[in-house]
C-alpha cells in the first residue's frame, strides 16, 4: 500500500458490485420489464426462423401454416438471383473485412501508441467515418464515383465497405492496444527484439482476439448494409438489396432460410469469440492492473 | 460470548446501565458462500472513543464496517447503534457515516456539492444553513477555499478531506472510515494522521477506523481490535496490545518479533542452548511456552558494553547484517544456537554502528519480554 | 462534371456486329418479381428452354420499378459498360425511350426471330414508341383501369367521375407511378395520354388534386393487398392483378374498363448495347414466341399475352379454361379499341415537365 | 572520458529524429489514405455535385450554383423542407423512446444481475443485430400487416375496430427505428453505467439518499455520456433511415432518406440529391454540436 | 561539469583511466514540450556499483532511466555505456536490460519463455545452452519450478523475480530498475529487497535503482542522488547523504529534520531565544545559515535526566504530542521561542515514556548536528 499515487484509485480493494444473500426485498419490475423487451425483440427473429420452414405453395412467404418442410432448405439455391446476391455479399464482406483489418490495425497502433502532427484530425475523422449517416455517405460517395466517371458495381461497393470498415476496425483495436499499454513492447525491445519482431512476437499475439473481433465486426456491418450499398450498387445486387427489392411483393421462403443460416453461423461465432475473449481477459486484465 | 469476554477482558461491557454503547456487535457473523468473511464478533465501543479494525488483507475488516453502515446484512447477530438495533435498516436511515476507502467523492459535484450532499437529502435545514454548516466544516479540514473546486481538480489528500467533511458534517453519532489513507503516499499520511486525531478530538464522536497498518492504528487509537480471518485475536489499549500480545498472530503482525522456545528443568526457563533466562514478573512459565522480545527491546553493543540493568538478560552473538535505515538501523543476529534474532537501533554516531561479522553482546530487560502460552500459538 | 447520355451513341453495322456474334450457352435475364411462372420455385419455361437449347439462363428478378432500375445501368450505358445483364425487360417509357436514343440497346435481327413473325399479335407488332420492333419485343402487355369491391360498392362502376365519389372518402387507392396516375386523371377528363400537352397535364394534376382528399394511398405494388383486405373499395388497378387475386379467392374484386377508355402498356424484352450473349438472348426471344412456352408462362403470370395462339394450349393441355376464356388475358378487338398509350416524352426536359406536375401530387 | 570515447564519432541525432517520427505516419498512411480518398474527397464531391447544374440526358456540370439550396426549400413544389422536418421527427421520437426502453435494461444488467451473466444478456440485446436488417424490418411488416395473424386477432378479439391498421402509419416508421437502433441506446448506457463505481451509490446511501434519489442525484448525472453517445449513434441512423418509412411507412411517411434516393435513384436528380444530402449532414452536425454543448460533454470521440 | 563535481565531490571520478564507467551521463537533459523532466544531468556510475535515483513523485527519475535505456532520446547530452556514446542507439542495441515498475512480463508466454525471450532474440546460444541459462537463473531468483506457470498464475513477488531473472539472464552490463517493489505490499517488499541485494552481489554487475522510498533507496545502496525536478540534489554514500545533507531539500526528503535559523552575534552561534549552541566541527557558520539536527538524534529526557556528554547542547522544551509507534515513540516538543521540534525515542520501558504536557530537556551532541549555507535554503 505504499505506492506515491496522489489520486484516489477507485478500482482497488474488492468491491462487490452485487449482494450476495442476505438479500434485501426488490420489487422485480427490471427483470420483468427486460424480459418484456427482449421478448419483442425476439418476435420477428422468431417469425423468420418458423416461416422459414413453413410449406407454403407459392414461392412466396404467406402468412397460413401449411405444415413443416425442408423444402426451401433443400432447394436453397434455386433462385439463382437470390444465391448470386448472397454470394457476392459473402465475397464482399469477406474481402472488406480482410482488408480493413489489414489496413486498419497498423492506423489504430500509430493513433493508440504515437504523439505525432495531425493525429487529432486522424481521429475525428474516424470517428466521423462512423458517426455520418450512411444515406449521406451512400449518396456523397455515389457523387464522387459519379463525377470521376467510375460506373458503380462489384469494385465500388468493395471500395466503400472499407471505407467504413476501417473505422471499426480502428476503434476496436485501438481500445484493445491502449488496454495493453506499451510497456510491453518496451520490454520487448528492451530484450534485444527489434520493432518488427516485437510486433510480431509480442503485440500481435496479443491483439489476435482484438483482430478477430474486428474482423467480425468487419464483416456483419459490411454484409448487413442496404442503405450506402444501394447507392454504389449499380446494377450489382447484394443479399440485402435482394430483400429490400423483394419485400415488396412478397420475400420467397429461401431469403428466410438464408436470414436463418446468417443468425445461427453469427450467434455461434459471437458465441465462440465471447468465450476466446473471456480466456484472454485475465492476462489483459493482469496488464491494465500493473499499469494502474 | 463470556469466552471472548474472558480471553480479551473488554473494559467497555459493564457500563451499558449507564449511557449505552455507541457501537456494539453481538455476534455477528457475515458468510460468502463458503467463505466466512466475519466470525461471530463481538464488538462494543462506549462514546467518543477512537477504535481501530486492524488485521491482514481479507480478515473481514471491511465487511464488519459494512454491515455497521447497513452495507451489508449479517448472517447472523445483531448490530446496535446507541443501544437500537439496526440490525435490519437501510444505510441512509442510520445515523451513522462512513469515509470510503477511495473516497467515493461524487464527481459531478463540486467540493461544495459533495459536502452538502448529505444535509440536504435530510432537508432539515434551509439553505443558509446548509451552507453555513458546510463552509465550517470545510474550515475544520482546512478545505475553506475549495468549495467550486471539482473532486478531479483536488490531490488524493484534498480528496480525503472532503470525504471527511461530507461525513462530519452531517453530525453523526458515530464515523466509519475504511482505509481513509490507503492512498495517500507516506508524507501526507503522517500528515492526515495527526489531522484526523485533532478533528476527533474537537468533533468528539465514535469513530471506528479501519487500517491493515499498525503503526497507523497504534498512533491514533484509544483502543484497538487485531483481527485475523474473520474473529478478533487480541483488543485493547495499542500499548497493551504491543507489549503483551494475547497470542502469536498479535504478536507477529503488531511489528517484528523475536519469539525463542523456552524448556524448563529445575523450575528455570532456559533457552534452546541451554543458558538461563529471567522471566517477566507474573509469567508463569511451562516447557513449551515461548518467550517474546521485540527487536527494539534488545541492546545490541560491542562485546563487554555494560549495557542494561544488573538483573538483565545477556546472549552473545554475531552481526549477520546491518541494514541503514537514516534515523536507525537494524541488524541480524546469529543466536549462539544458531537462530536468527533480529534487532533494532537508533543511530546516534556513524562510528558506533556495528558492521556484518562483528562479534557483539545482546542485553534485555526481563520486564520488556512477554510470554506466550503453546495454546496461544 | 458528370457526363450525359446525349451524344453517346455511336453509329454501328448491325450486318456485321451479328456476323460477330455466336451463341455461348449463357444467359443473364433481368425480369421483375413474380413475372414467370413459379411452381414451387421450379421455373418450367425456362428449363424446357435449356433441355432444347443447351443455354443455361441466369434469371434475375431484380427490377423493381422502371426508373430506379435504369438509374442503377444508365452509369454503364454511358461508359460503354457491360451492364451484366443480356436481357432486361422495361416498360414503355421515358426509360426506354431513352435507351432507343441514345443507342443503348442492340438492334434485333429479326432473320432469328422467326416465331416473332408467325405468332406475335397485332397489338405487340410496331408499337409506337419502337416502330418495327427494331429494338424490343413485348414480353407481357397489361392494362391499367379500375377495380372495385362489390361486396361493398353496390352500385355498378362505370368511370373514373367514380373515384370522385365522396362516399367513398379514404377508401380510393391510387398508383404511386406519376406516369400511371397522370394518364388516369387526363381519361377522367376525356384527354387521351398519347396526344396529351403540358396544358392538358396541369388539369389533370388540378383533378387529381381535386380527388386527394379522398384518396387514401398512392400505392406500389402493393395496391392489391388493400383492395383484397378492403381497405380500399376503389381503386386504379393492373389487370393481371386483379386476375391472380381472382383466382385466389378474392371473387368479390372486379375490373372495369372505364368508358373513358383504359391505358394499355407494355413490358419489353430489349438486349443492352454491350451485352456478351446477344445470340443466347435472340434465342430466348424467339423461343418464348411459341405458343406451348407462352402458354406455360401466361397461365402463371395472368397479364395479357402476346402469343394469341397460347390461347389453345393454356385450354386444352393446361386445362385451364379460367385463365384461356379470360378478357383480360386474352382480349378480343374491342378491349384493344378502348385502350389508350401512354405520353410519349422526346427528351428529358419533357420529361422533367411531367415529374414537376404530377410529382407533387404523389410525394407528400 | 577518454580520449577513446570523445574520439569515436556519434550517429546523426538527425537521421535517428526522422527515423523515429516518420514511423506513425508510415502506419497511417495507407488507412489514412483510403479514408481520405473514399470518405473525405466524397464527402465533398457531394457537396460540389450539389452546387451543379444540367440533366441526366446533357450531364451535369459544375455552374455554383448555390440557389439550389434556396430553391429546394423555398416555394418547392415538391416540400423537401416537410420530408426533412418529418425525418428529424420520426428520429427524435425514435431516440427518446430508445432513451425509455434502454436505460432501464443497461441499468438491469449493469446493477442487478451477477457478473457473469452480463455478457450473455448483452448479447441477448444484441441478437437482432444477427438477422440482416432489411429482413427483421420485413418480418415487422410480415406480421404486422392489415391480414396478418396480429391485427386479426386483435380485431377478431374486437380490441381494434376492422379500419385499424398500423403499417403506414409514423407509428409504424417511428416504431420501426426504436427496434432496430435499441441496441445502439444500451450499450454505451450500459458500459456508463458500469463505470460507476458501486461505492459511490453506497455514498450516497450512507449520506441519507433513498434509492430514487440515489438514482436520480448519482446515476443518472454520471451515466450522461453514455445517452449522450446513444443519442449520436440513434439519432445520426434514423434521421437519414429510408428502409423503415419505405418498408413500415406508407404514402403519408415519406421522408428526407427516401427523397434523396429517389433523387438520386429514380430521377437522377443528382444535384438535387447531394444538395438534399449535404443540407441532411449539416442539420445533424448542428444539431448534435449544440446539444453536446449543452450536455457539456467533453470529447466526442471518446464516446465511440 | 567541473562545478558539479566539485558540489557532488564524487569518488568515481577519479579511476576512469582505469576502466569506463558502466554509465556515464553527461549533461543529459530531457524536455517535453514545456515541462523540462531531465535538466542537463551528469552521473558516472563504476562497473558493479549499486547506484539509487531518489526523488519525489514526478522529478525525472524515471525518464533518466529511460533514456539510459534507450526508451527516451536525450534532448541534449550524451549517454555513454561502458565508455560507448550510446545515445542515439534503440533499446535492442544496448547492453542493458530492465525490471520495470510493473513488471512487462508477456502474459501469452510461461515464465520459462519470459526468461528465455531476450537469450532468443539474439540467438547467441542453441537450445540447451538457453535452457540451462534460464533453469539457473530461475533457480537464482528462488522460482526453479515455476517454468510452465503463467503470468497470471503467480503472486506479484513471483512476477518481480521472473522479471528478474529475465532481465539477468542476459548478462547486461547494465541493469536498471524503475520501483521494482512499487507493486508490493510493505513485508514482501522486505524481504526482497534483502534478495536483490544478494543477487546485486552475486552476479557483480552495476544497479541504476529508482525508487522514491529513502528507506529503500538507503537500505541497498552503496551510493544514491537525490534528484529534485530534473536536477541532482546531492549524490554520495547513503550515510554522508542523510548526516551531511548538501541541501534543504534533501535533509527533508530524506526523513523528518529540525532545521533552526542561526544568528552569530560575537562570534557565537545562536538561536532564536539567543541561547548559544556548539556547532560541528568545521562547519563555519553565518547569519542565515540553518542547524539540521535529525529528530533521532534529539535525546529527550525528564528534566534533569543527565543525559549526553557534556560538551552536549541542552534544551529546555515542553510535550506537546506523544505519538506511539509501538517500537518508538516520536514526540513533538515546543522550544522556549515556540518553534515546533520532532524527536524520536525508542520505545523501552512504557512508563519511561514522556506524556503531552510534560516539560522536557533536549540533548544533542554537536557532532550530530550539520549546518546548511543559506545559498543552498
Ligand atoms: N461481496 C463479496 N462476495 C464474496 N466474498 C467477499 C465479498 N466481500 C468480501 N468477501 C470476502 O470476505 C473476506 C473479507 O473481505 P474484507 O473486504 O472484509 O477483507 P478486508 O479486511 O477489508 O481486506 P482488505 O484489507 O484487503 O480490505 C475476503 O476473503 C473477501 O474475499
Ligand atoms: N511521455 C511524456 N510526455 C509528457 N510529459 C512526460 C512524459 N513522461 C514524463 N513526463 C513528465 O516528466 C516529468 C518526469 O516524469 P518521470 O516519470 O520521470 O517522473 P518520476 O520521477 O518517474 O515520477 P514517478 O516517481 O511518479 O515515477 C513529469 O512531470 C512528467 O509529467
Ligand atoms: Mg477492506
Ligand atoms: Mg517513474
Amino acid at each position: 500500500m505504499s505506492t506515491a499515487t496522489e489520486q484516489p484509485r477507485p478500482t482497488l480493494s474488492p468491491a462487490p458490485k452485487h449482494y450476495a444473500e442476505p438479500k434485501r426485498r426488490r420489487r422485480p419490475l427490471l427483470p420483468i420489464f427486460f424480459w418484456l423487451v427482449i421478448g419483442i425483440t425476439m418476435v420477428p427473429i422468431a417469425a423468420m426462423i418458423v416461416y422459414s420452414f413453413n410449406n407454403a405453395p407459392t414461392s412466396r412467404i404467406t402468412f397460413v401454416w401449411k405444415g413443416f418442410t425442408l423444402y426451401w432448405y433443400r432447394n436453397l439455391t434455386q433462385l439463382s438471383g437470390l444465391t448470386n446476391a448472397f454470394v457476392v455479399s459473402l465475397e464482399i464482406a469477406a474481402l472488406s473485412a480482410i482488408i480493413a483489418v489489414v489496413i486498419g490495425t497498423p492506423l489504430a497502433m500509430s493513433l493508440a501508441r504515437y504523439r505525432f502532427w495531425g493525429r487529432s484530425a486522424l481521429n475525428s475523422m474516424v470517428f466521423l467515418d462512423i458517426a455520418a449517416p450512411s444515406i449521406v455517405v451512400g449518396a456523397a460517395s455515389l457523387s464522387f464515383f459519379l463525377s470521376i466517371n467510375l460506373a458503380n458495381g462489384f469494385t465500388t461497393i468493395l471500395l466503400v465497405h472499407i471505407a467504413f470498415n476501417i473505422a471499426y476496425v480502428v476503434v476496436v483495436v485501438r481500445a484493445r492496444l491502449s488496454g495493453m499499454g506499451r510497456e510491453l513492447e518496451d520490454a520487448a525491445s528492451d530484450l534485444f527484439a527489434n520493432p518488427w519482431v516485437a510486433f510480431m512476437r509480442v503485440t500481435l499475439p496479443l491483439l489476435v482476439p482484438g483482430l478477430i473481433a474486428a474482423g467480425l465486426l468487419a464483416f456483419a456491418m459490411s454484409i448487413d448494409d442496404y442503405v450506402i450499398t444501394s447507392f454504389v450498387a449499380g446494377p450489382t445486387v447484394t443479399f440485402p438489396l435482394f430483400v429490400y427489392g423483394a419485400a415488396k411483393v412478397g420475400l420467397p421462403p429461401q431469403v428466410l432460410c438464408f436470414g436463418t443460416i446468417i443468425f445461427v453461423v453469427g450467434l455461434t461465432v459471437a458465441i465462440v469469440n465471447g468465450l476466446l475473449n473471456r480466456r484472454f481477459a485475465q492476462t489483459r486484465a493482469v496488464t491494465e492492473d500493473s499499469l494502474a | 460470548m463470556s469466552t471472548d469476554q474472558q480471553l480479551y477482558g473488554t473494559d467497555a461491557v459493564g457500563d451499558e446501565a449507564a449511557e449505552p454503547a455507541a457501537i456494539r456487535l453481538d455476534g455477528v457473523s457475515r458468510h460468502f458462500g463458503e467463505t466466512i468473511a466475519v466470525d461471530s464478533l463481538h464488538l462494543e465501543l462506549p462514546p467518543g472513543e477512537f477504535f481501530s479494525l486492524l488485521g491482514p488483507s481479507g480478515c473481514g475488516k471491511t465487511t464488519t464496517l459494512r454491515m455497521v453502515g447497513g452495507f451489508e446484512l449479517p448472517s447472523a447477530g445483531t448490530v446496535y447503534l446507541d443501544g437500537r438495533d439496526v440490525t435490519g435498516l437501510p444505510p441512509y436511515k442510520r445515523d451513522v457515516n462512513t469515509v470510503f476507502q477511495s473516497y467515493a467523492l461524487f464527481p459531478h459535484l463540486n467540493v461544495f456539492e459533495n459536502v452538502a450532499f448529505g444535509l440536504r437529502r435530510r432537508g432539515r435545514l434551509d439553505r443558509d444553513a446548509v451552507r453555513r454548516r458546510v463552509e465550517e466544516n470545510l474550515e475544520l479540514v482546512g478545505l475553506a477555499g475549495f468549495s467550486k473546486r471539482r473532486p478531479t481538480q483536488i490531490s488524493g489528500g484534498q480528496a480525503q478531506r472532503v470525504a471527511l467533511a461530507r461525513a462530519l458534517v452531517n453530525h453523526p453519532k458515530v464515523l466509519l472510515l475504511d482505509e481513509p489513507m490507503g492512498a495517500l503516499d507516506a508524507r501526507i499520511r503522517k500528515s492526515m494522521q495527526v489531522e484526523l486525531k485533532r478533528i476527533q478530538r474537537e468533533v468528539g464522536i465514535t469513530f471506528l477506523y479501519v487500517t491493515h497498518d499498525q503503526s497507523e492504528a497504534m498512533a491514533m487509537s484509544d483502543r484497538l481490535a487485531v483481527m485475523h480471518s474473520g474473529h478478533c485475536e487480541d483488543m485493547g489499549p495499542p500499548v497493551r496490545v504491543y507489549d503483551q500480545p494475547a497470542t502469536r498472530f498479535t504478536a507477529e503482525f503488531l511489528g517484528s518479533c523475536n519469539l525463542l522456545e523456552l524448556t524448563v528443568d529445575g523450575g528455570v526457563a532456559r533457552l534452546a542452548d541451554g543458558t538461563a533466562v529471567r522471566m517477566p514478573d507474573g509469567g508463569q512459565v511451562r516447557s513449551g511456552s515461548t518467550l517474546g522480545i521485540r527487536p527494539e527491546k534488545l541492546l545490541v553493543g560491542p562485546v563487554g558494553s555494560e549495557l542494561g540493568g544488573v538483573d538483565a538478560n545477556r546472549l552473545q552473538a554475531t552481526v549477520t547484517t546491518a541494514t541503514y535505515l537514516g534515523a536507525s538501523t537494524e541488524y541480524e543476529l546469529s543466536a549462539p544456537w544458531g537462530e536468527r534474532l533480529g534487532a533494532f537501533a537508533q543511530n546516534l554516531d556513524p562510528d558506533a554502528r556495528l558492521q556484518a561479522g562483528d562479534p557483539c553482546e545482546i542485553v534485555w530487560d526481563p520486564a520488556h519480554s512477554f510470554l506466550l502460552a503453546e495454546d496461544s500459538v | 462534371g458528370i457526363r450525359g447520355t446525349i451524344g453517346t451513341a455511336e453509329q454501328v453495322n448491325w450486318h456485321k456486329y451479328w456476323a460477330k456474334q455466336h451463341k455461348q450457352g449463357v444467359l443473364n435475364f433481368a425480369n421483375w418479381p413474380l413475372y414467370i411462372d413459379q411452381e414451387h420455385g421450379h421455373t418450367k419455361s425456362l428449363e424446357l428452354f435449356t433441355k432444347a437449347t443447351g443455354i443455361k439462363v441466369n434469371y434475375q428478378a431484380v427490377i423493381q420499378n422502371n426508373a430506379p432500375f435504369y438509374a442503377t445501368i444508365a452509369p454503364q450505358l454511358r461508359a460503354h459498360e457491360n451492364t451484366g445483364y443480356d436481357i432486361v425487360v422495361i416498360t414503355n417509357g421515358w426509360e426506354l425511350t431513352e435507351m432507343i436514343n441514345n443507342g443503348f440497346l442492340v438492334e434485333l435481327d429479326h432473320s432469328r426471330l422467326p416465331n416473332f413473325a408467325r405468332y406475335a399479335s397485332r397489338s405487340v407488332k410496331n408499337p409506337n414508341y419502337d416502330p418495327g420492333n427494331r429494338f424490343t419485343v413485348v414480353w407481357q402487355t397489361g392494362f391499367t383501369g379500375i377495380a372495385y369491391n362489390s361486396k361493398i360498392i353496390d352500385r355498378p362502376i362505370t368511370s373514373f367521375k367514380d373515384l370522385l365519389d365522396p362516399k367513398f372518402k379514404g377508401h380510393v387507392g391510387m398508383m404511386s407511378d406519376n406516369t400511371e396516375v397522370g394518364s388516369a386523371g387526363m381519361l377522367a377528363l376525356g384527354i387521351n395520354p398519347a396526344t396529351s400537352t403540358p396544358k392538358d397535364w396541369k388539369r389533370a394534376a388540378e383533378w387529381l388534386l381535386k380527388q386527394r382528399p379522398l384518396v387514401s394511398g398512392y400505392y406500389d405494388q402493393s395496391y392489391i393487398q388493400y383492395l383484397e383486405n378492403g381497405d380500399t373499395w376503389i381503386s386504379q388497378a393492373w389487370s393481371g392483378d386483379v386476375f391472380q387475386a381472382n383466382a385466389s379467392g378474392y371473387k368479390h374484386l372486379k375490373y372495369v374498363v372505364p368508358k373513358e377508355g383504359q391505358m394499355i402498356w407494355h413490358d419489353n424484352m430489349m438486349i443492352p448495347r454491350q451485352a456478351s450473349h446477344p445470340v443466347d438472348a435472340l434465342e430466348w426471344m424467339n423461343f418464348y414466341y411459341t405458343p406451348k412456352i407462352a402458354a406455360i408462362v401466361e397461365d402463371w403470370v395472368n397479364y395479357v399475352c402476346p402469343v394469341p395462339k397460347a390461347q389453345q394450349y393454356v385450354d386444352k393441355v393446361l386445362q385451364d379454361p379460367a385463365v384461356a376464356n379470360s378478357p383480360l388475358v386474352f382480349p378480343p378487338k374491342e378491349i384493344y379499341r378502348r385502350s389508350h398509350n401512354y405520353a410519349l416524352f422526346g427528351n428529358y426536359d419533357v420529361y422533367q415537365q411531367w415529374n414537376d406536375i404530377f410529382n407533387p401530387v404523389i410525394e407528400s | 572520458m577518454t580520449a577513446a570515447t570523445i574520439a569515436r564519432p556519434r550517429p546523426s541525432r538527425f537521421r535517428q529524429w526522422v527515423s523515429r517520427h516518420s514511423v506513425p505516419y508510415l502506419l497511417a498512411l495507407p488507412a489514412g489514405g483510403w479514408l481520405i480518398a473514399l470518405f473525405i474527397i466524397p464527402l465533398v464531391s457531394g457537396l460540389i455535385v450539389s452546387l451543379m447544374t444540367g440533366n441526366p440526358d446533357k450531364g451535369y456540370t459544375l455552374t455554383w450554383n448555390w440557389s439550389i439550396y434556396k430553391d429546394l426549400f423555398v416555394g418547392s413544389n415538391v416540400s423537401y423542407i416537410t420530408f426533412l422536418l418529418r425525418g428529424l421527427l420520426y428520429g427524435g421520437c425514435a431516440t427518446v423512446l430508445t432513451i425509455l426502453i434502454g436505460y432501464p435494461m443497461a441499468y438491469y444488467i449493469a446493477f442487478r444481475v451477477q457478473p457473469r451473466w452480463k455478457s450473455p444478456l448483452l448479447l441477448l440485446v444484441l441478437l437482432s443485430f444477427f438477422v440482416s436488417f432489411v429482413i427483421r424490418t420485413d418480418m415487422w411488416a410480415f406480421i404486422l400487416a392489415d391480414r396478418g395473424p396480429f391485427l386479426n386477432a386483435l380485431r377478431n378479439a374486437h380490441i381494434v375496430s376492422s379500419g385499424f391498421h398500423i403499417l403506414g402509419t409514423p407509428a409504424a416508421v417511428i416504431g420501426g427505428d426504436t427496434y432496430n437502433d435499441l441496441a445502439f441506446m444500451v450499450l454505451p448506457i450500459y458500459v456508463a453505467l458500469e463505470r460507476i463505481d458501486p461505492r459511490m451509490m453506497e455514498a450516497a446511501g450512507d449520506l441519507y439518499a433513498n434509492r430514487r434519489q440515489v438514482f436520480l442525484r448519482m446515476v443518472l448525472p454520471l451515466s450522461r455520456s453514455g445517452i449522450f453517445a446513444g443519442v449520436l449513434l440513434v439519432l445520426i441512423d434514423t434521421v437519414g433511415d429510408p428502409v423503415n418509412a419505405s418498408l413500415l411507412g406508407g404514402t403519408g411517411t415519406y421522408v428526407i432518406g427516401q427523397a434523396i434516393q429517389d433523387a438520386y435513384l429514380t430521377n437522377q436528380q443528382f444535384n438535387v440529391a447531394a444538395a438534399l444530402s449535404t443540407v441532411l449532414l449539416v442539420v445533424l452536425g448542428l444539431l448534435l454540436f449544440t446539444y453536446a454543448r449543452i450536455a457539456g460533454t467533453e470529447n466526442i470521440e471518446d464516446l465511440v
